[in-house]
């Protein structure tokens, strides 16, 4: 192999600048094909996916049974699959059992129904304490979770992606699927997050929480 | 190897900034270094999501941070580009400056070098026709080694003692395929590892659930004396 | 705490480099970083060496590694300075703003906070009365620990077993000191391990030597099943 | 403890100057004084101290018993000692011996007798393999040692600071002990390289080495 890229002092912006003129000028990259990625990525392929599954199980048990058994295939039935997804397994959160997902390693995430991985996800504070003081670092993106929930980390070493099925909030009993949807974060089905009802919604809320 | 990127455990980074409205790109070269990575990797360069990743792990680590993720991205395509010879040393650092202004000389055209290498199907899983070794609820040992090369077996969980809780699909082994060197299909477990094992005594209540291929692992009465 | 300062063993840094005419001072900010941390120990912080360590330590390790050893040092002396209230969080950044023209309002004073500490005695060389623990030649694994704080107990040689070559002279304990919890004396052993115990089978043939305090250690025997 | 200082975009040498001028105005600090310090470091204590100490035990066998004795007390008699000195253990090396010394967790170094660390010492390169990958290490800086040769790597985590008493170079027996010390290098004495004798001197290099 050879030697990796000696550390330069030139801007990042004008090195990949750099770099897609070369590529361009040898005829191997076609800006308008990275475009295409670009808008892909930054607009079509992104957690508005994962929300729709977890509105589904939510609302349809039969689905639900579907998705755990075999997350792969119950996202496929939505149309959701490419890159990052050939195995995909859901991790369903319950009152006593919380799932955080990470990856130590680099930043592998389930990109067919969260899209890119956000900032935080990627950033060496989470990959590092999330295996390892799970409970402070969720106490820093305003999760506290007491000590009765129990944690499980799921550090994505292999191929394999892990999403996670957040509780349904108390109080969105009478929402259907559709009204659901907007209420699903990235960050509740990567596990940082709950699900919160809507105002006027969450019953916990009304009754002095 | 264990390089920066192995940074589970690793103290110091502070916090994790969370901005809950950030836009998938927050500016325009990250989309561009990113599309062109996507490119880089089997089209242009003919290697695989394995060496890919191993080509990030091998930035300097000051590197490796400076930029951020799409930072490293941009390196680890220059550098796969670079190994299989598409581009020259230095030709972007030289682009560059010459975009820049600066009188400068760009170097001559390396000779193509793609790895002799395709892979027996798409993405990463593999059957096996042997059972797995472990089986789920048996006690396994993460083994204590230190590859030179690319592996999945990050450091903070060499030598401890899991739990086998799942069996996953049966997959190639990034060991052997980042380096060309085979697919090597494997069995792969999905093991459950306390707190205490990893960290200690003191450490937060909570269990780790890791990916660990078979040759990751061994019967925990095997190492010891 | 296992930071980015605790590095033997770590790899991706490439090669070391190499230059034997350079001066003390490559640049005159290293000269007058060094000389204000000198200063910014004891006589202005009321810290110590140990605190000083444990400030490195807990720098990003992205500001670790991105000015080299003087940057480390200049950042080193404004976290204890910091820490002790002499100067305001936020103060060296308003300050050099302002030296460069913008128009900033710099933080007011902060109440001086030092720590409540004075040394027994000059250095780190404190006497104990019990004999050693460990005798030259006796086996000696040292400890599978995570400190929170600061340690010398690098992780490389955690859990590993080693031969005691040598007793050193007994010296306040870095761990508690630098915390301001005490000096706690102890006896320190020179302990040397087997490159093959560091790092497998396959490492290079050496003996590593490092110094380890009393508590840092314990009997092989003990912590096996 | 407070927070530790945020990374800052600002350039080194500026926020340097900020902070001298912010304890300068305080009346906390001299200028004066950190110049004394600098020059001192810069000028005055460097490696030939540690040279004139391997000098004295190459010539003095009575000197250097005493060096491998107690360090510490054989290079004050030299008139060395200070900061970063406090135990000074002295190891020898032979044919089939080497010595290297390291700092892996930061950049511990014998001050009084070789001065500040050189940038390849404080390196984090340097720092991690030397425990590593000595020999390739080594063969690096341009020392190639076989098989034959043995190597202990000092790893610095105490407050002892240890020193390499070279291997006196064939070709120098008839050189006097001030004659000697300008062979002695800061490099040799940590153990990255061996001296060398003067050329002319050099019997191994004389006879085709």
């Amino acid at each position: 192999m050879s030697p990796v890229p000696v550390p330069s002092d030139l801007p990042v912006e004008l090195r990949t600048e750099a770099l897609e003129s070369i590529l361009v000028e040898k005829g191997l990259v076609d800006p308008a094909v990275l475009d295409k990625f670009v808008k892909t990525y930054a607009e079509d392929v992104g957690p508005l996916n994962g929300a729709k599954v977890v509105a589904k199980a939510w609302t349809d048990p039969e689905y639900k049974a579907r998705l755990m058994e075999d997350g792969t295939a119950a996202v496929a039935e939505l149309g959701f699959k490419g890159p990052q997804g050939e195995c995909i397994v859901v991790l369903e959160n319950t009152p006593t059992l919380h799932h955080l997902v990470v990856c130590t390693l680099c930043s592998c995430y389930p990109w067919p129904v969260l899209g890119l991985p956000p900032t935080w996800y990627k950033d060496p504070a989470y990959r590092a304490r999330a295996v390892r003081e799970p409970r402070a670092l969720l106490a820093e993106f305003g999760l506290e979770l007491g000590p009765e929930v129990e944690i499980k980390v799921f550090d994505s070493s292999s191929e394999v992606r892990y999403m996670v099925l957040p509780e349904r909030p108390a109080g969105t009993e009478g929402m259907s699927e559709e009204e659901l949807i907007p209420l699903v974060t990235r960050e509740a089905m990567t596990g940082v997050a709950k699900t919160k009802a809507p105002a006027g919604h969450d019953h916990d809320h009304e009754h002095g929480h | 190897m264990d390089g920066i990127h192995d940074m589970g455990g690793m103290q110091g980074w502070g916090r994790a900034p969370f901005d809950p409205t950030e836009p998938a790109f927050k500016a325009g070269w990250e989309g561009r270094a990113f599309a062109i990575c996507l490119l880089s990797m089997n089209r242009l360069t003919g290697q695989n999501l394995d060496a890919m990743r191993h080509a990030l792990e091998r930035l300097h680590p000051l590197e490796y941070l400076r930029n951020g993720y799409y930072g490293r991205w941009l390196l680890m395509a220059e550098t796969l580009l670079t190994d299989s010879g598409v581009i020259a040393e230095g030709a972007v650092d030289a682009r560059a400056r010459k975009l820049r202004g600066d009188d400068v000389t760009e170097p001559p055209d390396p000779v193509l070098n793609k790895p002799d290498y395709t892979a027996t199907g798409p993405g990463s899983l593999r059957p096996v026709d042997d059972p797995p070794r472990f089986t789920v609820g048996e006690q396994v040992r993460a083994k204590d080694i230190h590859p030179a090369g690319h592996t999945r077996l990050p450091r903070y969980v060499r030598g401890r003692v899991g739990t086998v809780k799942r069996i996953l699909p049966s997959a190639l082994l990034p060991d052997t395929n980042a380096h060309f060197l085979g697919e090597n299909p494997q069995h792969c477990y999905g093991v459950a590892f306390d707190s205490t094992e990893l960290w200690g005594g003191e450490a937060e209540p909570f269990v780790l659930h890791i990916d660990l291929f078979d040759s990751y692992l061994e019967a925990p009465v095997e190492n010891q004396p």
